[in-house]
């Protein structure tokens, strides 16, 4: 009799207990939810970039590029039309993974209650981080990712700073048309090598259709996955035996590497070599590749040699330059840029609302975006300007193309406006060069 | 579409860069035979090897030079692993040994990452040069990386067939306790199992650069083809692993010429399978 | 007992180039013991293995109640009425003593309430009631070789196989082992036993089988293969050539 | 003559099963002592105790007079124990030559190993001719003799034979047996663990019989071969 | 023998069980009180974790069979929702269970080959079959090929049916209600028959095998169930995000691995080892992620090191997990089968 009450007295207890505990964490949440509130003494934006896992080089790069424009905005004044607050960035790192980027999302919307978001440069990664800003109806500035499936999703607060690859696609069919017309209609048919995720797999299809639609022939069709690849000699024999004019090459950087030096090694030499930027671009196959490398055409965003002609640039760089040690490029300038669109739009949007009623606040911040227009002489970038369409998407953005020389430097080859020096075209056989 | 010397040209290329994958794997298949242990950190200690061969190649030598270097210090930091990690689970289920030496390959795969940076790098070696052959190119690294590998297994063989110590660890394989009557000290043979089989990943990591990029994280998928390779060869023959690392290398090759390159790994993969059903004793193996 | 319960027909079992079981025949009458020895080696446990499904015979048959049953997987044989121990014994080292024996008794009484009150009967019977709770694994070598027979006993066999069930007991322990098993074959339960322990096979077995090199050499009561020349040179081996 | 071998009341376990009771037993230098008994007596364990396999819960071994019950089995190896395993424990896909040389690891033995190969490829001429060939695909009977060849290149002072006419067809049986006094007049000192009863008690000098694991009967060859306990022991009569 | 409801209803009300429960419940109510996404993130995918290691230590724990391709279930479950969803508009309330269902065929397709290998042929084909399945899909272009597949936004009146809010909080139910039905299932066959039978060959297959047992039906029966549960983890996973790609649900660290360190570290000889294991590696590796990343930005990997070293001195000196090291302590007991 006794051990039965005596367990009747323990579950109370212990009942008790638990009620106790959770009244307490309920009432702990609802006085932490009510936290805040009141002046508003900064603006604060997410951004979620790769700061860990494969890509974390990349995202270090990016955040050097967000760092130095919140700074720089901040400097001269913060957001004056909020009475001059400055930007305060709360990072999220999305570990390269959809599923981190999604929960950072939720996180620095609900949590930390950021008035904006920007990122996320992976493709996969953006699309889950900006389907959570769409649900909660919070602004979503993409200054990097280049998937054209993400402008193609009906978002309204979407918003696409960079080109995309069909974008780029339509560019490069230009800049070979104008190969030919200089050089006298030698490139006819085209090859295609990519990696296979989907960004290289997207990229292939926007050149296959833009190419054939301007009526050249895509003789042969390569893909492999980069993260097994060991050898891409195969691979190599079966582009030379298609015996290609061009050659049009998505690849990131160990692949990139590999690819050179399996033409050189196979000694596949097209009249030009056209690639789409990513791992060309990057320091480590800058540093790395030396002479296999010369005369290998790249769509870029952005090049160091534009500095002699956007006069605005050349100031950021040496600042920058000064700061981090190392010169601005495609991906830090971008999202550079990208911090700037959004500052000149919470400019407009703060002439709207108030930051500290946030839900309007986000609101006219989605508004001010949509009918942002920014002209080109105010970017770093080799744009005509930033003009959303209604899907979100830069409408005045366009890509370079830059080629790299005998001193181991791209240069800006195309368009013409931008250009600093003149194409080496056709390539020169691997047999016929120094270095 | 595909003709004659395509195929020629993928077969020798494909011989060329399994030549280094059969060296992981003969490392893998030693310590796999002797000790009974499948090590999923072994492309790892490849990676380690590689790094060794960058260090000296920024301090202006030839990767090459690495190649005992390399060998020396993956020996010893291999014996300090058996004895610390190792040696402790060698008696413990199966689901131990894999979780410890999972654990050795986070430890080593991202601490080289943290040490080192995710940063790819590339050795540029003076003769990186291409022969020309009547349409098929042979590139002299990837020869030399061949002519190493050879070098180095005929080296083990000798080794293990030549000298008392390379017997004793082959009777420690075929029979622990018989070995052991012999007066063999079994803990002294897991010892040097381990060693070398890590340190000859490790050679192969070096000659591995100077003809490809060299990144932490290059040591995964070795991991896995060697895997593939020693069971396709016959698990714990070192000799059947050479065979079955060229082997992987060309249906690698051949198939990339065949079917899309993106698919090449999964033939591999299909093979393996098929391979432990059919006949788990792979090509050279032995009869249990 | 005139039925044949097994019958065991030319039996060829091969590994590589060893014989492990040379055209091998016998027959079991229903109700009786019979002991199979023979030196190490003969291919005692290997029939045992063909009788059980856990090899395939290359050439013979195995039938059991007139029923073929050569190559069926042991579960199936198992199910038939045909329980076996092992040499090495295998208990289920994390299960208690009592689950151990449940295994066995789920299969003819799939309601665990009555699995659970037969077995105890027979944990009774082998004298283990008392460990039912203990864990298989920290049993004595005496304990384990009665949890065997208990085990085997749970799928209420026709026929029961036994592989040195005496190997390694003091001879207390053996005799105390022999009646246990004589009060089981009482109960109607056939058996075949592989056994070293002469103690034990010739005290309990009505007949024996002798097998030296895979063949039969003998076959008898005990005191016949006993005095049976052939036999002891088989164990003794010859003086002189 | 000296005692080379001693042990004391050793008790053994496999777990938690007692393989061995307190046995103690003898052997003198230059002798063959045969250790008989029923499967599962304790013969092998026995063996395995001597040689360093298994560690006796309690008791001790005397080698030489010293203390090696703590000893590692391949120190003791090099000290001159050699054991030549039941099921011969041979390295099936090592050639003939290469088993041999497995066993020269030891530096008593690589000292002198070529010296010590003549001899014994003396003893055992077929394993001369056959000492390209993979021990494996050997007949069981020059199986036998690669095993004991093997612990004879370790020029042990010991020799502890484990059933050696296992699975050997009579005339190769006595063959092999016979070979243990061919070995003794070179000076080895033999253990023998043998199923074959009578022809071991032929070439021993002493014998111990072995009961679940005690030792229940010592004596002379000549003495035991009378005893009708032998017989009782092997057929349960 | 079967464990009968009424015993599952007294497991069930028991007040540990009862305790945990009502915690489950109310804690997410209260993360989202307070506006915690990031502890509620973690709760979802310490609970999305828990159902797939629960799933994959039916096998390994219960019938011995180590998997380190679980991947394969989880991508097959998570793409069968959400082609479902996408190409179908089936509702992924049924979706889920279809998932299980499909991840469950593969299973046994698996299975079929599979099973004739033991220990470590099993586990490497594992991985094997899970390096097929990723590039496979990587190159489907039905399924999306790499890009995979993204649900499109639904208007809110819809989002009952198409299971899509803004908050994770949601999910962490949806969660727990699929993690209820797998521990009462799981609970029923462990505690059955044929979960008996499962240990019995986890033991000793031969011994079952002549004990009367079907080993190859049982361990079929289990391989079906641990990828049903699977497939309802990458289910959820599709549900969550809205999204899939090969290289997201078929990884073989992220998902294979993480799986079998999740009950590794909890304990595989333990019911609830599984879902301890997940609940404390998960949100660990989440955490150090977040504070390693803050505090060293440039040492890329130490947070994935940091993790090695955990799981290290786990299978050294505590192999068999949280759970099995308590039992030797004596804190707690396995419940055993059958107790008179």
């Amino acid at each position: 009799m006794g051990s039965l009450t005596r367990s009747i007295a323990r579950n109370v207890a212990i009942a008790v207990i638990v009620i106790v505990v959770v009244v307490g964490l309920l009432a702990a949440a609802v006085l932490l939810r009510q936290r805040g509130g009141g002046e508003v003494t900064e603006i604060k934006v997410g951004v979620i970039l790769p700061l860990s896992g494969k890509l974390a080089e990349t995202g270090a790069d990016l955040r050097d590029g967000i760092e130095f424009a919140v700074d720089q905005i901040n400097s001269q004044g913060g957001v004056k039309a909020c009475g001059g607050v400055p930007i305060t960035v709360v990072w999220g790192d999305s570990a390269g993974k959809p599923e981190t980027g999604a929960s950072e999302a939720e996180r620095l919307i609900t949590q930390e209650k950021v008035v904006a978001l920007v990122g996320a440069y992976q493709s996969a990664v953006t699309k889950t981080a900006s389907e959570v800003a769409e649900r909660y109806h919070v602004p979503f500035v993409n200054p990097d990712s280049t998937s054209p499936a993400l402008t193609q999703r009906g978002y309204k607060w979407f918003f696409r700073v960079t080109p995309h690859d069909a974008m780029f696609a339509a560019q490069q069919v230009e800049f070979v048309n104008w190969l030919n017309q200089k050089f006298g209609n030698q490139i006819k048919t085209v090859a295609i090598i990519h990696e296979d995720s989907e960004w290289g797999s997207k990229v292939a299809e926007a050149w296959q259709q833009a190419f054939t639609q301007a009526g050249y022939q895509v003789v042969k069709v390569v893909k492999y996955h980069a993260a097994t690849v060991t050898s891409l000699d195969s691979e190599v024999a079966a582009l030379k035996a298609a015996n290609p004019d061009l050659l049009l090459v998505a690849a990131y950087v160990q692949d990139a590497i590999l690819l050179v030096r399996t033409m050189k090694a196979q000694n596949f030499a097209p009249k030009a070599v056209l690639a789409q930027d990513a791992g060309f671009i990057t320091p480590s196959y800058k540093e790395q590749v030396g002479a296999d490398g010369w005369y290998i055409f790249s769509r870029e965003v952005f090049n160091w040699d534009l500095l002699e002609k956007i006069s605005r640039l050349k100031e950021v760089n040496d600042a920058y330059k000064a700061k981090y040690g190392k010169d601005l490029n495609g991906n830090s300038a971008r999202d550079y840029t990208g911090m700037w669109v959004l500052y000149y739009a919470l400019e407009e949007a703060c002439k709207k609302a108030k930051p500290s009623d946030l839900d309007a606040f986000r609101s006219a911040l989605r508004d001010a975006l949509a009918n942002l227009n920014i002209p080109g002489d105010k970017l770093i970038m080799p744009w005509r300007g930033v003009k959303f369409d209604a899907n979100g998407q830069n409408t005045l953005g366009q890509g370079i193309v830059v080629q790299m020389m005998e001193d181991g430097k791209y240069y800006t080859v195309y368009p013409e406006e931008f250009a600093t020096k003149e194409p080496v075209f056709p390539m020169p056989p691997w047999t016929e060069r120094g270095g | 579409m595909v003709s004659e010397i395509d195929v020629i040209s993928a077969i020798i290329n494909g011989i060329l860069v399994g030549s280094i994958y059969s060296l992981v794997a003969m490392g893998l298949a030693l310590i796999w035979g002797v000790m009974d242990v499948i090590n999923f950190a072994h492309g790892d200690y490849m990676m380690l090897g590689g790094f060794i061969a960058y260090a000296l190649y920024l301090a202006g030598l030839d990767p090459l030079v690495a190649v005992p270097v390399a060998f020396g210090a993956i020996f010893l930091t291999g014996v300090a692993t058996q004895r610390l990690v190792i040696n402790p689970v060698l008696e413990a289920p199966l689901v131990s040994q894999i979780a410890a030496t999972f654990a050795l390959l986070l430890m080593i795969r991202y601490g080289a990452e943290a040490a080192f940076g995710p940063y790819t790098r590339l050795v540029k070696v003076s003769y990186a040069e291409t022969i020309h052959l009547g349409g098929i190119t042979i590139f002299v690294p990837q020869l030399i990386g061949f002519v190493f590998s050879i070098f180095v297994a005929l080296l083990l063989y000798l080794f293990l067939t030549r000298t008392y110590v390379g017997i004793a660890l082959q009777a420690t394989s075929q029979n622990r306790e018989a070995a052991q009557l012999l007066g063999i000290n079994v803990k002294r043979m897991y010892d040097l199992a381990f060693g070398i089989g890590v340190g000859i990943a490790a050679i192969a990591g070096v000659l591995l650069t100077t003809f490809y990029p060299l990144f932490p994280e290059e040591g995964g998928f070795f991991t896995l083809l060697a895997f593939i390779i020693v069971v396709l060869g016959g698990f714990g023959s070192v000799f059947g692993s050479y065979i079955g690392g060229l082997i992987i290398g060309v249906v690698e090759t051949v198939s990339a010429l065949f079917i899309t390159p993106s698919l090449k790994d999964v033939v591999a993969f299909i093979i393996f399978i098929v391979m432990i059903m059919v006949r788990p004793t792979g090509l050279f193996g032995k009869k249990e | 007992m005139e039925e044949r319960i097994l019958e065991v027909r030319d039996v060829v079992k091969r590994f590589g180039g060893l014989v492990a079981v040379d055209h091998v025949s016998m027959d079991v009458y229903r109700g009786e013991v019979l002991g199979l020895i023979g030196p190490n080696g003969a291919g005692k446990t290997t029939l045992f293995n063909v009788i059980t499904g856990i090899y395939k015979p290359e050439e013979g048959t195995v039938r059991f109640k007139g029923m073929d049953i050569t190559g069926l997987p042991p579960h199936q044989v198992a199910k038939l009425g045909i329980a076996r121990t092992f040499q090495l014994v295998r208990p289920l080292k994390n299960f208690t003593v009592l689950e151990n024996v449940v295994v066995g008794a789920l299969q003819k009484s799939p309601n665990l309430g009555d699995a659970v009150e037969k077995s105890l009967e027979i944990l009774e019977l082998v004298g283990l009631y008392e460990k039912r709770n203990v864990a298989s694994g920290s049993l004595t070598l005496v304990e384990k070789k009665r949890l065997e027979v208990a085990r085997a006993l749970a799928l209420e066999p026709e026929l029961l196989l036994l592989d040195e069930v005496a190997a390694g007991l003091r001879p207390k322990e053996v005799d105390a082992l022999v009646d246990m098993l004589r009060e089981i074959n009482k109960r109607g339960i056939t058996m075949i036993m592989v056994e070293h322990v002469m103690r034990a096979v010739m005290n309990l077995s009505h007949r024996i089988v002798v097998l030296h090199h895979g063949r039969k050499i003998a076959e008898g009561t005990p005191q016949e293969v006993a005095n049976n020349p052939q036999v002891i040179e088989a164990y003794l081996g010859t003086g002189v050539e | 003559m000296a005692e080379l071998l001693k042990v004391e009341n050793i008790e053994v376990f496999y777990g938690e099963f007692q393989a061995l009771y307190g046995v103690s037993f003898h052997v003198d230098e230059g002798e063959i002592v045969a250790l008989l008994g029923a499967n599962g007596a304790g013969k092998t364990t026995t063996l395995k105790t001597i040689s360093g396999l298994l560690r006796p819960r309690s008791g001790r071994i005397l080698y030489e007079g010293r203390d090696i019950t703590h000893t590692p089995p391949h120190k003791r190896v090099e000290a001159g124990i050699a054991h030549v395993p039941e099921g011969r424990g041979i390295f099936p896909w090592l050639t003939v030559m290469e088993n041999l040389k497995a066993a020269a690891y030891v530096k008593r033995a690589r000292e002198r190993f070529e010296e010590t190969l003549e001899f014994v490829f003396s003893l055992f001429p077929i394993l001369k001719e056959r000492r390209d060939q993979q021990a494996g695909t050997l007949s069981g009977g020059e199986q036998q003799m690669l095993a004991i060849a093997r612990a004879l290149i370790l020029r042990p002072r010991l020799l502890m034979l484990d059933e050696p006419s296992l699975g050997l067809a009579p005339k190769l049986a006595y063959n092999v047996i016979m070979l243990t006094k061919q070995l003794r007049d070179e000076g080895y000192t033999i253990l023998l663990v043998e199923q074959n009863v009578r022809l071991s008690l032929k070439v021993a000098d002493r014998a111990y019989v072995l009961e679940t694991g005690r030792i229940v009967k010592e004596g002379s060859s000549a003495e035991l071969e009378r005893d009708p306990m032998i017989r009782a022991a092997y057929l349960g009569m | 023998m079967r464990t009968g409801w009424s015993e599952i209803a007294r497991q069930a009300l028991s007040l540990p069980v009862l305790v945990a429960a009502f915690l489950l419940v109310v804690t997410p109510f209260g993360l989202y009180l307070a506006d915690l996404p990031f502890i509620a993130n973690m709760m979802f995918l310490s609970l999305m974790y828990a159902i797939a290691a629960m799933a994959w230590n039916l096998l390994m724990g219960y019938t011995g069979q180590l998997s380190i391709g679980h991947a394969v279930f989880f991508g097959v479950g998570a793409y069968t929702t959400m082609i479902l969803v996408v190409y179908y508009d089936v509702t992924p309330w049924i979706g889920m269970f279809v998932a299980g269902a499909v991840a469950a065929l593969v299973g046994l397709g698996l299975g079929v080959p599979f099973f004739r290998l033991r220990s470590h042929w099993f586990t490497l084909a594992t991985i094997a079959a899970g390096e097929i399945f990723k590039l496979v899909f990587n190159n489907w272009e039905y399924v999306g090929s790499s890009a995979g597949l993204q649900m499109k936004i639904v208007p809110e009146g819809k989002a009952l049916y198409y299971l899509q809010y803004a908050a994770s909080y949601v999910y962490i139910y949806v969660a727990l209600l699929v993690l209820a039905i797998e521990l009462v299932v799981l609970y029923r066959i462990v505690t059955s028959r044929e979960g008996f039978y499962l240990q019995a060959i986890r033991e000793d297959e031969l011994a079952a095998k002549t004990l009367g047992i079907n080993t190859f039906k049982y361990k079929m029966m289990a391989m079906g169930i641990s990828a049903f549960f699977t497939g309802m983890a990458g289910a959820l996973y599709a549900v969550r995000y809205h999204f899939v790609e090969p290289a997201a649900v078929f990884d073989v660290i992220t998902v294979s691995t993480y799986i079998a360190v999740a009950g590794i570290i909890g304990g595989i000889y333990h019911f609830a080892g599984p879902i301890i294991g997940s609940f404390i590696f998960l949100p660990a590796a989440e955490y150090v992620r977040v504070t390693i990343v803050a505090r060293f930005p440039r040492l890329f990997g130490l947070h994935v090191f940091v993790l090695g070293v955990v799981l290290l001195v786990v299978s050294l000196f505590a192999p068999d997990g949280i759970l099995g090291w308590m039992e030797k302590r004596g804190y707690i007991r396995r419940r055993r089968v059958i107790e008179v």
